[in-house]
């Protein structure tokens, strides 16, 4: 067991995935020389070359385009968007293109790629508002993609596995707050984490606080602060926001009660209404508060200024204030 | 810009077989269009999408291609191509009737989204210009595995103005990729004309900018334009990068069953058009240079209803899509 | 008042404030002589000329970001996209910019600018997976638009006369299938239906059906076949997915204390799931029922084979077997 | 494709007071630039990027504008050239540290995104290239109102690899608009050099394919792109449209303060690259020509240097923003 950092961790299931088999290629601004602008390719280029990783034109719709033509052609193509605020110019070939394909096609043909893409911001991450946004809500409301946003080093690298061997396109968006913020250590023996199942991170009975990607550690900062006084805090990380674990979500509801659902992105029409929207419907019986939601205001993203940042970004405060809310229901 | 002539009498080196075998894809692919037409005036196809005017074109790239070989990434006026390709005709009525055995897409999107995984036809939805960056992709693959195959895509001259052109165009000339870009330029999007499209005169003009090859051809000439596709391809193929080639077509039809274009073009436009009936020309063409003979056209019509005929009888005859299916292949089933 | 159609609605909308308002231009792709695919623009090129009633080269990215310009240097742009479903590529000027140009520049600059877009499908719309999407939960998710999905003609020159003249962004969604179907008498002088208003279609105490767009009618149809056997159903009418009207959402909520949540929209992170969550946060004490929704299911948009469709649209009697289940519940 | 030459000698016709006022804009921008960096490197500003050897073509740009009167839609590079336009020292100096009064964004963007309404500078995101969009639908709204204003939108050559900057130049070559589309090409795109951004030689081989003028001009001689620039912004303003003007730079600095470009970047490249250095090149000029006299220069840099002082002393005292104020301006407050 090695601890690496969460990009390290990204990093690795990359070369080791490209080592084992030929047809995974790597593509996108910045990624060969550079290695990226976050490391997450640094050492590919030397090792695979230029044929494997390709150091696109500044073009988003042609990263994902291109690269949506080598899985069409049996290629196993991992195209990178420099940071996922600058994915929008990607989206027609996201949602018209590689999402419809095997559809489309009634499974003549199928698309199986992975776009990364750094997401997040952070009081302490200096991008402001177009280097700071949590945009999974659009894909993850479109069938046809699955999209998943790892919390750990652990999951990162096992997650980014199955990705790559998916055979269906999948969208994974790594919180650039956690690139070298976290190390953990992760199994040497290649492993792999099912896309599609959440993970109760910290048991609890009191309330539950359903969350994903950076917030994961948030909110189990807020659940030790409550443990002190005796309110136990359930954390699920939900790992993949398509398709939702709908199981760990009701069986958690169900079991305490009560729910808090936390994410960075934009609170309205977010991945957490949806999960409101599953326990509200599925869980009525055993709710014994409402089902409260904590998430970005209604503000575009997060400004620059520390002191407008902060009254976006969430941090273990906000979530301890909602979860005692919830307690003294 | 090299604006390619044709040379009638020598009939580009091909045998009079191979003549009479353009001619009769070409015919193949105007009689199973009109037949969609009426299939949709009938009430019984819900939309239909002409390509009446490009087949010229699109049998003289198709025939530059190594079929079986070769990919195609069409778009939705290449039915006499994708026919080239070898998909069969039952297989767009299949498509026009929302049948079932519709291998394009199952019924699942409207006729004229062609796509073939075993004619190596890559599947096409309805944006238009994605299909660029995918063929891109396609080459890249090519390139990647050492291959010798060639990915043609298609687009019209509107499609040119999306950004996804550009992008596709740019990558394919940095990599030398074997990717040809036919533009069937019929000088219209639905029913805007080139000159609101475009303040050049050809698309072709942009080959240079990429730094690409580049060739305008009278796409009404299909001698001219296998001989230019041809070029494209050996290109692509000896690995010596794209080429856009652009071939000047005419619309006849409407731009589908929901347009009328006499809405929006005069009837001397209208007229003219009419007048460039690639068809009617390679006829005239081979009957002049003694390849088809008295009867021979009317036979290759005749062949051509028969095969039809058949067809749209199977087509009739096959079920409707289950509506379970529905909710199927949206991912990898388990 | 003049009976009109829904198409017409938008027509004269756009014909009134072109004559009132000289900042007012329409630009996209086939709104000059053809009057558009649809004929919401037929005349105007006649009337207005070339410079106001602009045929764009096939370029959405570019419809949306010249009229951004326009909006920028004073004028007051509508930009046409033919079909929702080619609204992708316009995506990044939408989001990236349009939403964020007040925002960004602290109040500096503002983008007042009407999109519109037909959206949406049915039986028989033959457009299948690419012309009948319902998109509107991505651009409602992102603060700084807003969008709007007019059900009655009446509601849609009303609605669309206050998006032109508002001072924002304004996603404007027409339901393809209301076009021609939908006849109304709509006032002679003008007047205004304000962005962010629902409203009750028809009321009810027993059960609420909160919907919009096409929805609407086959709500109020499902509603009318309950009320043969004593239910009453409140049928509301969303009008704007945002901003969200909160207090009709709410308030038909806790009069009923049973909710349906309907749209063509897929489900999943849907604009459903923001008003069943805000009725699970909001009206938990009042609710006699687990809040339920219905929607698109999980495939990718409505396929073209009449057999097919007919899995995905909703239509009276998928309601109505859902408000049934309410009932009894 | 003409390259532009520079006739030193003549000084483009410009008299001795506005060829130094150049020069002092130039130096501006500079210390400015090393200003905000030093700032970085203090930790004191969490974020910068350099315009560092651009300063000559943004000050030829900028010069053959009507200040007050044309519009800028400018590129995060543009510091000298909004200073041109009429920004102060102060105002970048308030964004640097994230101050409530910068103008540009009170603090909401990272420093670098330009925008004054009162200078006619319009608002800039981060996006590469959608500003192009926005510099033609200004453009249409001059062309539409009759108006002989003019508006200059920059960009990297990186930046022409998008799909925005495509459909931004055919819009405004159909058009005829009165639009110049600079082209600050520094050679890289980050990291990725020219040779994968593209492959012609210039961007500006492109202006052909949309039908529209096109100039190459070296970045690095002032007089040179201030006649080139001239020429473009009379073309636009006399209603001849468009014109797609390349100036050739070099990035004194990496590409921000993220960034280390001699990661990528042969020690040889970078040599050569500071020996670029525009602002030092005029003011060898200046001198040769008898413009600046002993003195002058150092005189003009301690002028500088005294502004920037006394702008960042204010900077320094300024308020950082108001909690409350981040949910404001979203829509029009009511
Ligand atoms: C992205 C996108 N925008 C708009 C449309 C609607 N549309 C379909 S075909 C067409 C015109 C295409 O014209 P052209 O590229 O010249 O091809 P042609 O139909 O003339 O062969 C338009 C606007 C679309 N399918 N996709
Ligand atoms: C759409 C988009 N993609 C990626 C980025 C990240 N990015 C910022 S600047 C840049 C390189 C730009 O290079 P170029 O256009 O040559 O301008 P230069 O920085 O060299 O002046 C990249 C990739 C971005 N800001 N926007
Ligand atoms: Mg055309
Ligand atoms: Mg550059």
């Amino acid at each position: 067991m090695a601890e690496i950092t969460y990009v390290e961790a990204i990093r690795s299931a990359m070369e080791d995935e490209m080592r084992r088999d030929d047809r995974v290629l790597v593509m996108g601004e910045d990624v060969g020389a550079k290695g990226g602008v976050f490391g997450a390719t640094a050492g590919l280029f030397a090792a695979f070359g230029e044929e494997r990783v390709i150091d696109s034109p500044l073009a988003e719709a042609a990263i994902v385009g291109v690269a949506i033509g080598c899985a069409l052609a049996g290629l196993r193509p991992i195209a990178e968007i420099q940071f996922l605020d600058f994915i929008p110019p990607a989206m027609d070939q996201i949602i018209s293109e590689a999402a419809k394909i095997r559809y489309r096609s009634n499974g003549d043909w199928s698309c199986p790629m992975v776009i990364r893409a750094p997401c997040g911001g952070g009081v302490h991450v200096h991008g402001a508002l177009y280097h700071s946004q949590s945009l999974e809500a659009m894909f993850a409301h479109v069938p046809g993609l699955k999209v998943v946003v790892p919390s750990t080093p652990t999951d990162a690298k096992g997650l980014l596995l199955a990705a790559i061997r998916d055979p269906d396109p999948v969208c994974f968006f790594e919180h650039k707050a956690l690139y070298r913020s976290l190390r953990e250590e992760v199994p040497d023996d290649e492993y792999l984490v099912p896309i599609g199942q959440g993970r109760v991170v910290r048991e609890g009975r009191d309330i539950s606080c359903i969350t994903y990607g950076a917030t994961v550690h948030e909110a189990v900062a807020a659940a030790d602060r409550l443990a002190k006084d005796g309110v136990q805090v359930e954390v699920v990380d939900l790992r993949t926001v398509r398709p939702l674990d709908r199981s760990i979500i009701i069986s958690t509801a169900r079991k305490t009660g009560k729910v808090l659902v936390a994410h960075e992105a934009n609170l309205a029409i977010g991945v957490g209404a949806e999960v409101a929207a599953i326990v509200a419907e599925e869980c009525f019986q055993q709710l014994d508060a409402p089902v409260m939601r904590i998430g970005g205001p209604e503000i575009p993203a997060i400004p620059f200024a520390e002191s407008l940042a902060e009254v976006y970004c969430l941090g273990p405060d906000k979530i301890e204030a909602k979860l005692r809310e919830l307690a003294a229901y | 810009m090299v604006v390619s002539e044709s040379a009638p009498a020598e009939m580009a080196g091909l045998s009079q077989d191979q003549l009479r075998s353009m001619y009769r894809d070409m015919v193949l692919g105007r009689l199973l269009d009109e037949r969609i037409l009426v299939l949709n005036r009938q009430g019984r196809a819900p939309f239909a999408i002409s390509g009446q005017g490009h087949e010229a074109a699109q049998v003289g790239v198709g025939y530059a291609l190594r079929r079986g070989h070769d990919w195609l990434v069409p778009y939705y006026r290449d039915l006499t191509l994708v026919l080239v390709m070898g998909m069969e005709p039952k297989d767009h009525l299949l498509a026009a009737l929302g049948k079932a055995a519709d291998p394009n897409s199952g019924a699942r999107q409207m006729p004229g989204h062609y796509g073939s995984r075993a004619h190596n036809i890559v599947t096409t939805g309805s944006p238009v210009a994605t299909q660029i960056l995918h063929a891109v992709g396609v080459a890249q693959s090519f390139r990647y595995r050492k291959e010798d195959t060639v990915v043609v895509v298609s687009v019209g001259e509107g499609g040119s103005s999306e950004g996804d052109w550009h992008e596709g165009l740019n990558w394919a000339a940095i990599y030398h990729l074997p990717v040809v870009f036919l533009v069937e330029n019929n000088a219209y999007a639905i029913s805007v004309p080139q000159s609101r499209q475009m303040a050049v005169a050809h698309v072709a003009d942009r080959a240079a900018g990429y730094g690409m090859a580049g060739a305008v051809v009278d796409g009404g000439d299909v001698l001219a334009v296998y001989r230019a596709a041809s070029e494209a391809v050996e290109r692509a193929r000896s690995g010596q990068g794209p080429t856009l080639l652009e071939a000047l077509c005419v619309r006849l039809q409407s731009h589908s069953s929901d347009d009328d274009q006499r809405r929006y073009r005069t009837a001397e436009d209208l007229a003219d058009t009419r007048a460039h009936d690639p068809v009617v020309r390679f006829r005239t063409e081979l009957e002049a240079a003694g390849v088809l003979l008295d009867g021979d056209a009317d036979e290759i019509r005749q062949e051509c209803q028969r095969l039809i005929e058949a067809a749209q009888e199977e087509a009739d005859q096959a079920p409707v899509p289950d509506a379970a299916s529905a909710l199927m292949h949206v991912y990898a089933e388990a």
